[in-house]
């Protein structure tokens, strides 16, 4: 492992992977030391591709933005990684100890495009988790969606009747 | 036989009904809407033809406007596929009006046993057992609370006009009666314009056993043995088999007498369903109709050999019925998979996208009716089921191995799927063991399952990320050519389990 | 059972046998020259382990570098598909001797009935008719003539390494004799290695009937009936079908014996195929013997119910067979076409390209044993076979009824395709009535019905024409971003129908 | 058909179409004056698309060069036209009675790439049409490739044992 370039970490969720590359050939990484080698069987449009691995064979879309994380869907699942090189690590442990963290939505989320069909709080309500605050109907059934956290309704932007986008933040809590 | 038919439907029905067709020698026209115009069912017909309306649901639901395009292009006959016009009698009583053939029953039957009210007395009348509950539109709340307590909770209110789950809310005890009264209410005026809502006895732990019936124009009436439909989330089926393993022959028999004495009561023509519930002690009950060809016919097709979608088409063309009761005879074990775009770890949440890459499985006793193909989008304009996977086997042990490794071999790439649930129930012991009713979803099946299924490949995944990090690393350093960021972390939102 | 197996082999045939390992709950390795690496079956595997060779078929040939992968990944056992090491004697003792199982019979079988000559003597011993004609290496040429002359012409000469048509040569008189014997011996030479050329009777007009035979290391043998692949075009089969229509039980049971006798007198383990030629009178004369699967075992499959490619690996892995002869009961009515890239208006040349766009035939009865998808080039260096669409129906004319349809609904865009050709075979009215033999394509089908197939669509297809031309017109004005034509044209030539 | 644009004639074998086209819609074509209407449903890769076609739907693969000439591939046949515009036709005109036609090979093409097992002829032998020249292995079958006419052998450019590329004059013929 004389020609290792660069080392980084891979977060998802409460598990976090070290990964480090071999300068002299991309085909292979070293993740938790261990080595991994790869080959790219096949490309298809949409970053789709058919990667092996160590000889097992994965056919994987990989999104990746400019932020550093990247999403791995197989058939079934979703992976979310977020990537920490050494500067980001350096950076995130500066932003976090300013006590500017990553948003964090407090409140509900449409979780798909839908329409409102009921909001069953109100401004300045005090709720429990889990309590059910607003209804949306998407695909013909209808989601009563709970809070994530107990706390006051601070801001409703859901109104009944009309659609929202997935994402959409429907109620804000505090 | 016909020369020409149009199918007012979309999707993977209406691809295998243009399949029944051109085995019969008949040229297929699809209609469309704009949104559908690259869809997998307008490319696969001979002919397609644009339907308009502001959405493409009411494009689809315009009877008008779909019996006009057949009167000009000389289709003698429409078939509706489920959904949309199928279930509609005026729809079918336009059509005759139009002298244009409606594959499926005549009017009278679809109205009857839409409502279920006018259902539940027919049936009675028939000596078809019945749920215990209201036979009439509740309208007291009052009085239907007081009945509830005399039936005993948990209770059900079920929208008249529903079905698939649609416009029903189980109640468990009195204080939520009202809350799940209006939303059941709510739902249902929605979904079929239509709020009434009746209750019945909540059958605890029951099986969903459903009688497939075939009849024709000359008084000939059979059925085609059961399937099992128990396994669902949200009262809408994902897994069927047929046969079931808790009927007997001479269950069968018996409910299948009954399914017949109830396809006859409401004089049915063409291929329809009687769906019962069945509780532990085997004691059945009617829950309702379904006048139309279903989801899930294709394991009855594959343990019977019977088409029925061909059969449907022979029986509207005037054809009588090619065989007897005593000519069906079951053999093998058929089991059916809806591949939806759902997030299992997530509560079956809808998820939608583009699928970029697709491969169905294939060999020897595994059955795809796909709806979509590589690069579709799945929208929100219509239900998220990709397609149904269906396995035949020479007993159920072999269906189960067979669907186990299809889903194996399965590919679909772009949006979360439910196929790592749909192994999860193949490996569980509950389903191995036929120990399962439909509640085994909701309460048996253990999710952590699917987790640890997540986990087992999470270290060679990782190993994939990296890998792409380190080769599109210096890519990143050229200025992108579109500099918006992609909008796929916008659509993906955590924590969304607890709904 | 094993956990690990490698398949020796590409396309279609590798990903059938992977399907039938992953039902057994084993993990598949593929195995992949460089140019193969993005071919189906590659990508279709658990595991992909690639092979090195200046060719990709010395790679696939490569019996040391094969098996020592197989070694190192611990797999137990190589399934080699059909073709390349399936029917290599050494091959299999080389698996024996490294500990690994081959997914086939022992070297003895494979060595004695593919020379062609041995395995006429031992089928001889053992009571199996064999045709008229030499019994050992044509060596002297004037002393053949005289022979030649004493069976009647017209005789076959035939490579004794062969089969599958390749260094064959019909002989209609004494004077085309040397000719014909060059041309046979140079083919087989490239082809097989060895240009040992026997011959025999030339049957007229018989029947190409084959029997699938099952034997298990415990003694036991059985026969799977009959395919009828008398539909061949160079010799080789294009359309098979079970059972045949000229077959009745008697014939059946006979055949079937003799088959079994055939496999139990070269002490044959695992799936294997003796092929008949079957006269007008119903006499039937032992070909050859396939010891391997063959490309047509679908259609035994579906009238059986029997998974060849299971009870292969399950044999191979020490289990007795499930069933005894009296257990196999056919019904049914199989089709199997082979979905070649072939120019039929153009004497079957292999048309290769790009397929662009790729859509398989769904639905009941329909299976498609593939080995490529949209996007795959076929290329020169492998036979042109893109698939194998077996349809199943419960009588002849259903089955045919489906290939019909199906094939009217399989999309394949971007090279020919022998697809209008099977669409008229299943139309014409000599394959209706069962009334064909080998002599089929050569003599009796009418390639004017093709011509009268593409121009029925001519009209639409030039509108199709003029629109493009009209929608790229102004395209066409500006500087083509690509300068070189494309190569399509050179691609094409007319004129081929004689060559 | 007050709009007519432009006519055109597609040349097919024996066959002549005369195309003319609405120059307010493109979606309109008449074909020996009968009305065609034109919608594209869908477009995939490689010229490959979804087109119907008075409602009748077709999936085909359009090949078109700069050299008015549109290959249209079906599933299973391959459809080959000239396109004549007034302009193109009077310059072939022109050609032909200059009598430099379009290049006719006259000779054996290699149908495929293969490889060349035999030559049965030699230079100045007089051959008749369908006389098999020259041996093609291809895909592991031999095919023996006959004369398109009758003359003489003027050059031979097969070589027993050498690769050929499809589209190879293997023997010229005059």
């Amino acid at each position: 492992m004389n020609n290792i370039q660069e080392e980084i970490k891979l977060v998802s969720g409460d598990k976090t992977y070290s990964a480090a590359f071999d300068h002299t050939d991309t085909s292979k990484v070293f993740l938790d030391e261990k080595l991994y080698e790869f080959k790219v069987l096949k490309e298809y449009n949409d970053n789709v591709s058919v990667i092996s691995v160590n000889n097992k064979v994965f056919t994987v879309k990989i999104n990746q933005d400019d932020r550093d994380s990247i999403e791995i869907l197989t058939t079934g699942f979703g992976y979310n990684y977020e990537i920490k090189t050494s500067t980001s690590s350096l950076l995130e442990q500066f932003v976090r100890q300013s006590g500017k963290g990553k948003n964090k939505v407090n409140g509900i989320v449409a979780p798909m495009p839908g329409m409102v069909v009921k909001v069953n709080c109100a401004v300045g309500d005090q709720i429990l988790e889990n309590d059910k605050l607003v209804i949306v109907e998407a695909m013909k059934m209808e989601n009563a969606l709970g809070s994530p956290l107990s706390g006051t309704v601070k801001k409703i932007n859901a109104i009944e009747g009309k659609a929202v986008d997935k994402g959409t933040v429907l109620i804000e809590i505090e | 036989m016909f020369k020409k038919i149009l199918v007012a439907n979309r999707g993977e029905i209406a691809i295998r009904v243009m399949n029944a067709a051109r085995e019969l020698g008949i040229e297929t026209y699809a209609v469309y809407h704009e949104v559908d115009k690259h869809s997998l069912h307008t490319i696969s017909a001979d002919y397609a033809l644009e339907i308009v309306g502001d959405t493409p649901k009411q494009a689809y639901l315009d009877a008008a406007q779909i019996i006009s395009l057949a009167i000009e292009n000389e289709c003698e006959a429409i078939h509706p596929g489920y959904g949309f016009l199928s279930e509609n009698a005026s729809f079918s009583k336009a059509c005759k009006d139009a002298e244009i053939k409606f594959i499926g029953p005549n009017e009278y039957a679809i109205e009857v046993m839409g409502n279920k009210t006018a259902a539940r007395e027919l049936m009675q009348k028939a000596g078809v057992p019945i749920v215990p509950g209201t036979k009439e539109r509740i309208t007291d709340l009052d009085l239907a609370k007081e009945i509830a307590n005399e039936i005993g909770y948990p209770i059900l209110l079920k929208a008249a006009a529903g079905g698939g789950g649609k416009g029903m809310r189980k109640v468990e005890k009195e204080s939520d009666f009202i809350d799940s009264y209006d939303a059941a209410q709510r739902e249902a005026r929605n979904a079929f314009g239509d709020d009434t809502i009746y209750m019945e006895k909540y059958i605890v732990n029951p099986k969903h056993i459903e009688i497939q019936v075939l009849a024709d124009e000359h008084g000939n009436c059979i059925h085609l043995a059961e399937r099992d439909c128990s396994i669902q989330r949200r009262h809408q089926k994902v897994i069927e088999e047929a046969p079931s393993t808790v009927l007997d022959e001479k269950l069968r028999a018996a409910m299948g007498k009954v399914a017949v004495d109830a396809a006859k009561a409401c004089q049915y023509v063409n291929a329809g369903t009687i769906e019962f519930l069945l509780d532990k002690d085997k004691n059945f009950y009617f829950l309702e109709m379904n006048t139309r060809l279903q989801v899930e016919h294709p394991v009855s097709e594959l343990i019977t050999g019977v088409d029925l979608a061909k059969e449907q088409i022979k029986v509207a063309a005037g054809y009588p019925l090619p065989f007897e009761q005593e000519d069906i005879v079951i053999s093998g074990h058929a089991i059916e998979a809806r591949i939806y775009a759902e997030d299992p770890l997530n509560n079956f949440m809808p998820d939608i996208g583009t699928i970029s890459y697709l491969r169905n499985p294939d060999g020897i006793g595994v059955r795809v009716d796909g709806g979509i193909e590589r690069g579709d989008e799945v929208s929100i304009n219509f239900d998220p089921m990709l397609a149904k996977l269906i396995v035949f086997g020479q007993d159920r042990e072999e269906a189960i191995e067979k669907m186990d490794a299809a889903l194996s071999s399965y590919k679909v790439v772009g949006s979360r799927t439910v196929i790592p649930f749909l192994k999860a129930v193949m490996q569980s012991d509950r389903f191995r063991n036929h120990y399962f009713d439909t509640g085994f979803i909701e309460s048996d099946f253990d999710f952590k399952v699917l987790d640890e299924m997540k986990e087992n490949d999470e270290e060679y995944v990782a190993a994939i990320a990296a890998f792409a990090y380190n080769k599109n690393k210096n890519k990143k350093k050229v200025t992108p050519v579109n500099p918006t960021p992609s909008d796929w972390k916008s659509k993906r939102l955590n924590n969304m389990r607890e709904f």
